[in-house]
């Protein structure tokens, strides 16, 4: 089959309102095309390199702006071409044959050849990497370049994601050279000049391949503070907010007719994990009473001031075999205590909450130990560092339950290894799990992690508190920008000003 | 003179190289692996082993330091364990808005505390001499960040003078936009230190007030004015300059608050991040630079005393006992 | 330029021939009377109570054996080679001007730091601050007064906290746990000695004029009963009739109590009253020692004669 | 005519304590007048209520007139700052107590002493540096030159109070006010010290009010003494008088403190 | 150099009497007492239960909730109590800490002899130039936030100050007269120290310890402000203030009520200070 389930060729990856922009209300209007809008962010990159520890901040700025990658996921979570003009399916789905699209040029002039390909891949296995999708890349056997424009890549098995999961690799130039503090990339805008600890700047790239962007270059502004950041915005010092982190400020951009308020949704979500391993949390039931005695709704409020969305489970709306699973376990205190009887637990238990340092886990912890109190669970909040989060419960699986925000798309897949680190252990999910990256379409992916996921929602593998906002605060005379920032992407060349 | 200098000199470098000592030992001790700060969730152990062959941490203790020591001597200050980019020119592109910003508060503050603490021991007795002393007793109770969180919001959100935070990308090439956007924070630091030279400057105003050498030549003819400006200003100032010294290192590290508040690209933001990441060579960097700063300036105002106060030159390694 | 005498060899103790007691008697009928005072004036040595002198071969208690002394990291020595002995019963003054090194020579005689070159003697052999039961023997025997009664009593202690303190120190006081009553006993005999109101006890030591603070640190001084009393310049911060007053204190505590007075003094008149011995140290060196009559009276060295000129005098009358 | 008229001084603490009480003596041109009194007695306070240079807090009441005939009689007692510039150094001139902090620490001896002479005639450059020498040898001080260029600490006691000497000489006062100026020098410097002091007045025929605590002292360099005593005034006299037949007790013992030490010295003399 | 004047300056007994005299230790007692009695009272009794948050989100002030609330619903009065015994806490442990530390270091340092004392002040004039802020971020990264990273952090930090003084001080001792007395008298060194030495020096350090108790006191609370104090559930004022930035407009007390107390509490301890110095010391007393 041909099935990658992209959408339409997008040669003009810029057509208004498509490609990565979902132009929020107001867009159309006569803008300036020599303006240069000035972003704020949280998120500086550590370095300009992501699969050297470049981190969130580089896939913000770079991500589709500086760099492209064979494929694009876009700002509603779809798959579609990018570099690669099209691709076949063979061999039963293990072998991938990307043809290229012609007249690419990096930002040294170099042409875009298949090597580069090969190479841009091989970078994100190769044994130093850091990238996040080292693993997922671990099913290539080979890759083939039989000419400059043809890309043959062969799988050991099966990976209905290996498209989806191509769209996180940005092509680079085989040649370049230190690509931490420099770049080069084939996206719409070269890389200006990065302030470090201050700004990063893009200007567009004169000789790209693709539609010029709508601006006249973009300059990420960073903060440490979410209020200076929101201060930046206030004293138009910048135009747009990418990820607003601190909902209480929200107040007064929503009344303000200068700014624009946009309620996206992001992938990241918080999680009451528990050891699955260890008692009480080993009894389905136990887990269960938890879920229904938390009022989410509230935590939400308290949080995010009534922003982003309750979940029943770990599949975010943008992934594809979402469902709203949100009545499985519904806020019930009657129903957790008599839950907590039929466990032989009537008058409640204790435990420990490990729970990193950093906001919202602290807040959160605390909502959870007022919440638990009313059925009689008496709840020790144990703050801990990210450091010792990662030894403490990742690596020794020390823990009876602990918070942590899960930030990627499409990562129900995790409770399909017994061996992570909430010891969830189901054969039959594991085995629903396995069989999706094996299906031959998308749709038969879709299906079987649904089956999944309402599995692990019924044994209430974990308590899936919500799922996180994502706020975007922009003057309102800016148009054309992401609102979902899926993986933290923040594609800028359709961006308005005017 | 020279031979003091020679001598402090080589004191200065004795210290320098103890405290590195103490800051690697120091560091070295930190619980929990680096490699875990490079490596997201998901990192296998192999990968862990890998990154930390990479920063070394898996090599015995003197090796490491010997290995620093060498980066040290040739000022190469290593590599970000995080970022894998050079610390020492993150460091100096970080030092163009720390270094102006400690001057510069440190220069308004005490252009403000002088005056303001002479006056407050001069008019002791009176209401406004008072009134000084109880605003610089509340000025030294105001924790920084609130002053920052009040001035922004009075003159960036509301009145829209100064901008609320940042700082020029061109660094200093506007000077005008540069001076601006230090406005701010410079006015914060220098308020609270301020307030604590004032009752510095007051106290050695006191003592010179009080002092027989004053009254000797006011005795024999000198106008009160004349008799302060020749043989006051200069007394009063010897306590002073080496508190100054102290304020001068205390600020040049103490802005990291600051810097917090107004979104300031200062090592102070470089510090907490490297903190917060376990980076040991961005820490490492920071602190020698810092140490050697503090070491430096200690330096200078000890020169200072000795140049202001001839008793001092007898001793070699300065400093009243 | 002085020319250092040649070191007088150690006096042998020839019985001193009580001076005539040729000291008109000082006007002082109608002034205040000093507390206890008899008739002042020179005191003969032979009125030694233990009669020590007598013998005619007394052994000195304190001696100072060629002793030299410089301090840590200073270029020239302060004292250089300095003999001298304190003969029982004969009380020994040290003169010269400020910096002379009398202080210095005195803290050495005190055990509190090591001549570096010579010896220091007590009861004719060395201390040894190793030695604890010698060195208490040495603590006990030999006791001291300050020159500023300001500085030399603890602030913040009672006056017979700080009268007690030897004997606390020195183990005195029968039980390991202080007997209190005995040792306010000594207290009160001290103070009364020394001719301090009883009451004197309760109090702390800044409600006290300097003179009374000079009382209180000899109380403190003599309450162990020490043979040998070390006295820098313990009057020259007192006003003058107040110093008068303190000196006669120590000439009686001298008779009644058989004290040793080593005193350190730039004022001849204070030495003239209360010393059989006087020592001229110029520049750390002794430049001339002998009895005080014969010293003060007709001096061979020409910085004793001029330290003699200098002594301010009244009109005569 | 008197140079000092000091009529009902009064001085008071800032707490309300009277530390000088009711004090009233004249001072004519040339006279000396010893002040003698124990410490605390209210000498010093005397001296700086005559020069208005009471510590801040301190009041004074009552009169202090000085008159000269440049610059006739002026009331000192509440007079301005202005008015008691033009009086301090020209007419009356201090030495104080303690010749270590008296002196600027910070400056080299020569500029110090510079100052008044500059002041008073004027003096530039070398004509000026040449007076300081002058100043300076007037005391004498045998290496004026390494003087001169050292600072207060790198010279004696001795030295430091001659130079202070020189400098409230180089006024010119009418009036001198020497305030225990050998307490803190050794006999044999105190002697120098006197005979210096006592030469200098004499040869410029100035008056001198002398403050001392040490009866053997003051009736050596004065004519007439006055004795305080907890701020006031007890007895007063020419030297002889108060030396021979002291009234008050306190005078009295005073002087038999002064005799007995006195006698010591005379029996060894002997 | 005379020892006389500065032993007629410490802390005579008659200081009570002075004390009452003293407006600005009373003043000072005040201010630091509120503060005080609102922690001791958070001991006893709390409006809400620390962690309920069974309140609506930023509420104004009203009859349930006195100042309202914060944004989890949590009685705003009663973070507030917390905020106090955590200030005090903070406080009063890292003077401890600084205070028995530094004594011990500045004893030391004091008998040293001159080559190791003046290495000893070298290293403390260098520690002391780095700012309390800079040593408990160290601290914080070496151990992990926590109040007692917080206490152990700032006390490390006073402690150097703390030792220069003592360091001073005891030399200052040393000098006096009735050392060299008490020394002749037998006494040992441990005597000395326990009987002279500690009462002479502690008036002065006591007030520098007041003054260094509200530092520390401002310390923890940048150090919240930087996300670095202790974690919750312990309300930190400085973290209820980073906290309450955002909301400055919409619900001011929240941001207003911590800074006030904090004012509050290091002004009151400083008053405290600078009033024991007027009855410690009587010649500044008459500079007022
Ligand atoms: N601790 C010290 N370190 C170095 N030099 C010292 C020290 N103490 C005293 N001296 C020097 O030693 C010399 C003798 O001092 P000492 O105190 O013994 O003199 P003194 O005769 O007692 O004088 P004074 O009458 O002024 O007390 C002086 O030159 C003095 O400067
Ligand atoms: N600045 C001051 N503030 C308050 N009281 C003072 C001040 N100066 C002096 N006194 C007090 O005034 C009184 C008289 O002091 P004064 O200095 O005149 O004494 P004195 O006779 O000169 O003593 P001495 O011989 O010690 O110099 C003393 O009781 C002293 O305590
Ligand atoms: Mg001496
Ligand atoms: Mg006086």
């Amino acid at each position: 089959g041909c099935g990658s389930g992209s959408g339409p060729d997008s040669g003009s990856a810029q057509g208004s309102g498509s490609g990565g922009s979902a132009a929020p209300a107001g867009s159309a209007a006569a803008f300036d095309p020599a303006a240069t809008i000035e972003v704020g962010s949280l998120y500086e990159p550590q370095n300009l390199d992501n699969t050297g520890g470049g981190g969130q901040g580089t896939t913000e700025a770079l991500n589709g702006n500086v760099y492209e990658g064979l494929f694009r996921l876009t700002d509603e979570g779809k798959v579609e071409n990018l570099l690669a003009e099209s691709h076949e399916v063979g061999s039963g789905g293990l072998t991938y044959t990307f043809t290229l699209r012609d007249g690419v040029k990096f930002h040294s002039g170099d042409p875009l050849t298949s090597a580069d390909v090969k190479y841009s891949i091989e970078k994100v296995t190769a044994k130093e990497s850091q990238s996040a999708r080292k693993s997922s890349f671990a099913v290539v056997k080979s890759i083939e370049t039989p000419d400059d424009g043809t890309v043959v890549v062969r799988l050991k098995e099966k990976s209905i994601s290996f498209v989806y999961n191509l769209s996180y690799v940005w092509i680079v130039n085989d040649a370049a050279k230190d690509l931490a503090k420099s770049e080069d990339g084939t996206g719409p805008y070269r890389l200006g000049e990065w302030r470090r600890g201050s700004t990063l700047s893009l200007t567009p790239f004169d000789g790209y391949w693709g539609t010029a962007p709508t601006n006249k270059g973009v300059v990420f502004h960073y903060f440490t503070s979410a209020t200076a950041l929101n201060n930046a915005l206030l004293t138009d010092a910048v135009d747009i907010v990418t990820s607003e982190q601190s909902p209480d400020a929200l107040e007064q951009f929503k009344n303000n007719p200068n700014y624009k308020v946009n309620d996206g949704r992001s992938t990241t979500k918080l999680l009451l994990a528990f050891n699955d391993k260890v008692e009480p949390f080993d009894d389905k039931l136990v887990r269960k009473a938890v879920g229904s005695a938390i009022d989410d709704r509230k935590l939400l409020d308290s949080v995010w001031g009534g922003y982003g969305t309750p979940i029943g489970s770990m599949v975010p709306p943008t992934d594809p075999w979402y469902e709203d699973l949100t009545s499985v376990d519904p806020y019930d205190v009657e129903l957790a205590r008599k839950q907590l009887a039929e466990a032989g637990l009537p008058n409640g238990f204790d435990f420990t909450l490990d729970t990193p340092n950093y906001d919202p886990h602290p807040t959160a912890a605390t909502f959870i130990k007022s919440e638990l109190a009313k059925i009689g669970v008496n709840v020790t909040i144990n703050v801990i560092t990210a450091d010792e989060w990662y030894t403490k419960v990742f690596k020794n699986r020390d823990f009876t339950a602990t918070l942590q925000e899960h930030v990627n798309d499409r990562d129900v897949v995790w409770y399909g290894n017994p061996d992570f680190y909430w010891g969830y252990d189901n054969p039959e999910v594991t085995r629903l799990v396995d069989e999706a990256e094996r299906s031959d379409t998308v749709e038969g992916q879709a299906e079987l992690l649904k089956q999944a996921n309402r599995l692990i929602a019924e044994d209430a593998a974990s308590e899936w508190l919500y799922l996180y906002p994502q706020i975007v605060v922009a003057s309102s005379s800016l148009s054309g920008y992401p609102v979902n920032g899926l993986n933290s992407q923040f594609h800028a060349y359709g961006i308005k000003k005017g | 003179m020279t031979t003091y200098l020679l001598r402090r000199a080589a004191f200065l470098l004795v210290s320098f190289l103890l405290a590195c000592v103490v800051l690697f030992l120091l560091l070295r001790l930190l619980p929990g692996d680096p490699a875990n700060a490079l490596l997201s969730a998901g990192a296998t152990p192999e990968q862990i082993e890998a990154a930390r062959h990479q920063i070394g941490s898996d090599r015995p203790l003197p090796e490491q330091f010997a290995t620093w020591l060498g980066q040290i001597v040739t000022l190469d200050l290593g590599e970000s364990f995080v970022s894998t980019l050079p610390v020492g020119p993150e460091i100096a592109s970080r030092l163009v808005v720390t270094v102006p910003l400690t001057l510069l508060s440190f220069l308004l503050a005490v252009a403000v505390a002088v005056p303001v603490g002479f006056v407050a021991a001069h008019r002791a007795g009176t209401w406004y001499g008072s009134l000084l002393g109880g605003l610089s007793q509340l000025g030294i109770a105001v924790p920084a960040f609130w002053v920052g969180m009040l001035l922004v919001t009075v003159f960036a959100l509301r009145l829209r003078v100064f901008p609320a935070g940042g700082f020029p990308r061109d660094d200093w090439a506007d000077p005008v936009a540069a001076l601006t956007s230090l406005a701010l924070p410079v006015v914060t630091i220098a308020l609270v230190m301020s307030a604590s030279l004032i009752r510095y400057v007051r106290s050695a105003t006191l003592d010179v007030l009080g002092s027989d050498h004053l009254r000797t030549f006011r005795a024999l003819g000198s106008s009160f004015t004349g008799a302060m400006w020749r043989h006051g200003l200069r007394n009063a100032a010897v306590p002073v300059v080496s508190v100054l010294g102290i304020e001068l290192a205390t600020t040049f590290l103490g802005a990291v608050v600051v810097e917090s508040v107004f979104a300031l690209p200062g090592l102070g933001g470089m510090l907490v991040k490297g903190i917060a990441q376990h980076d040991y060579p961005v820490i490492q960097g920071i602190l020698f630079v810092s140490t050697f700063a503090v070491l430096v300036i200690g330096f200078t105002a000890d020169l200072a005393q000795r140049l202001i106060d001839p008793r001092l030159r007898g001793t070699v390694s300065g400093g009243p006992r | 330029m002085t020319r250092p005498i040649p070191d007088q060899p150690p006096e042998p103790a020839e019985p001193v021939v009580p001076a005539e007691p040729v000291a008109p008697a000082p006007d002082v009928t109608s002034g205040p009377v000093p507390g206890t005072a008899g008739p002042a004036g020179p005191v003969r040595a032979g009125a030694a109570p233990d009669g020590t002198v007598q013998d005619g071969v007394a052994q000195p208690v304190l001696e100072a054996r060629q002793v030299g002394f410089t301090y840590r990291g200073a270029a020239a020595p302060v004292l250089s080679d300095v003999s001298f002995q304190v003969l029982p019963g004969r009380s020994t003054a040290l003169v010269g001007e400020s910096g002379a090194g009398k202080t210095t020579l005195l803290r050495l005689l005190l055990g509190l730091a090591v001549p570096t070159a010579g010896r220091i003697l007590f009861d004719g052999t060395p201390l040894s601050p190793r030695d604890r039961g010698r060195m208490r023997a040495f603590r006990r025997g030999v006791q001291t007064v300050f020159q500023d009664p300001y500085s030399s009593l603890d602030p913040r202690q009672r006056v017979s906290r700080i009268v007690a303190e030897p004997l606390r120190s020195l183990g005195l006081v029968p039980a390991a746990r202080w007997d209190t009553s005995a040792a306010d006993l000594r207290v009160a005999a001290a103070l009364e000695a020394v001719g301090l109101p009883a009451d004197a006890a309760r109090r702390y030591p800044h409600e006290f004029s300097g003179g009374q603070r000079q009382r209180i640190a000899i109380a403190r001084a003599i309450v162990c009963e020490p043979r040998v009393l070390l006295a820098d310049e313990p009057v020259s911060a007192l006003d003058v009739s107040t110093r008068v007053r303190v000196i006669d204190l120590l000439a009686e505590l001298r008779e009644s109590h058989g004290l040793t007075v080593v005193m350190v003094s730039h004022d001849l008149a204070v030495v003239a009253m209360l010393c059989d011995h006087t020592a001229v140290l110029e520049r750390g060196r002794i430049v001339e020692q002998g009895d005080t009559a014969a010293v003060l009276g007709s001096p061979s060295h020409p910085y004793t004669r001029r330290l003699i000129d200098s002594v301010p005098r009244l009109p005569v009358t | 005519m008197s140079l000092l008229d000091v009529t009902g001084l009064r001085v008071r603490s800032a707490d309300g304590r009277d530390l000088v009480r009711d004090l009233s003596f004249t001072i004519g041109p040339g006279e000396r007048l010893g002040l003698i009194g124990e410490s605390g007695s209210g000498k010093s306070l005397t001296a700086l209520a005559v020069t208005g240079l009471l510590p801040s807090g301190m009041t004074a009441s009552g009169s202090v007139v000085l008159d000269t005939p440049e610059t006739g009689p002026s009331e000192v007692v509440g007079a301005p700052e202005r008015r008691l510039n033009g009086l301090r150094g020209r007419v009356v001139s201090v030495v104080f107590q303690e010749p270590l902090t008296a002196l600027d620490p910070l400056m080299r001896v020569g500029r110090q002493l510079a100052e008044p002479i500059r002041r008073r005639r004027g003096l530039r450059g070398a004509a000026l540096r040449a007076a300081v020498a002058a100043a300076l040898q007037e005391v004498r001080i045998t290496e004026p030159g390494r003087v001169a260029r050292a600072y207060p600490h790198e010279i004696s006691g001795g030295q430091r109070q001659r130079v202070a000497i020189a400098m409230a000489l180089a006024c010119e006062p009418a009036l001198l006010i020497a305030d225990e100026p050998t307490t803190a020098l050794d006999v044999t410097v105190q002697a120098e010290v006197l005979a210096l002091l006592g030469g200098l007045v004499t040869a410029r025929g100035m008056a001198l009010l002398f403050i001392g605590h040490d009866l053997a002292v003051v009736s050596g360099i004065t004519d007439r003494v006055l004795v305080l005593k907890d701020g006031e005034a007890v007895e007063s006299g020419t030297v002889r008088e108060i030396v021979d037949a002291p009234r008050h007790p306190y005078t009295r013992s005073l002087v038999a403190g002064a005799r007995h030490l006195d006698s010591a010295l005379d029996w060894t003399n002997r | 150099m005379n020892v006389a004047a500065s032993s007629r300056k410490t802390l005579t007994p008659d200081a009570h009497a002075r004390s009452r005299r003293s407006t600005t230790l009373v003043v000072g007692c005040v201010l630091a007492g509120l503060v005080v009695a609102v922690a001791a009272v958070s001991l006893l009794w709390l409006p809400y239960a620390p962690d309920d948050t069974s309140g609506d989100r930023l509420m104004p002030p009203g009859a349930a909730h006195l100042l309202g609330t914060d944004k989890l619903g949590r009685d705003l009065l009663t973070q507030l109590m917390i905020g106090a015994r955590i200030a005090l806490t903070v406080g009063a442990g890292s003077v401890l800490l600084g205070g028995v530390l530094g004594l011990l270091a500045g004893l030391a340092a004091g008998f040293a002899t001159r080559w190791l004392d003046d290495t000893v002040s070298a290293l403390l004039d260098i520690l002391i130039a780095f700012p309390t802020l800079l040593l408990a971020m160290l601290v914080v990264a070496v151990r992990s936030a926590s109040l007692g990273s917080a206490i152990l952090a700032i006390g490390l930090g006073m402690s150097a100050i703390v030792a220069r003084l003592t360091r001073v001080l005891v030399k200052r001792v040393l000098a006096q007269d009735f050392v060299t007395a008490s020394r002749t008298s037998g006494t040992s060194w441990p005597r000395v120290v326990t009987e002279h030495i500690l009462p002479n020096i502690w008036p002065t350090l006591l007030v520098n310890l007041a003054l260094q108790l509200g530092l520390a006191v401002l310390a923890e609370a940048s150090l919240s402000y930087l996300g670095l104090g202790p974690p919750p559930p312990n309300a930190s004022w400085g973290r209820m203030l980073q906290e309450a930035q955002a909301t400055v407009l919409t619900a001011p007390v929240g941001a207003i009520a911590p800074g006030v107390l904090l004012v509050v509490l290091v002004i009151g301890v400083n008053l405290i200070a600078d009033g024991l110095r007027d009855v410690a010391d009587p010649t500044r007393r008459r500079t007022r």
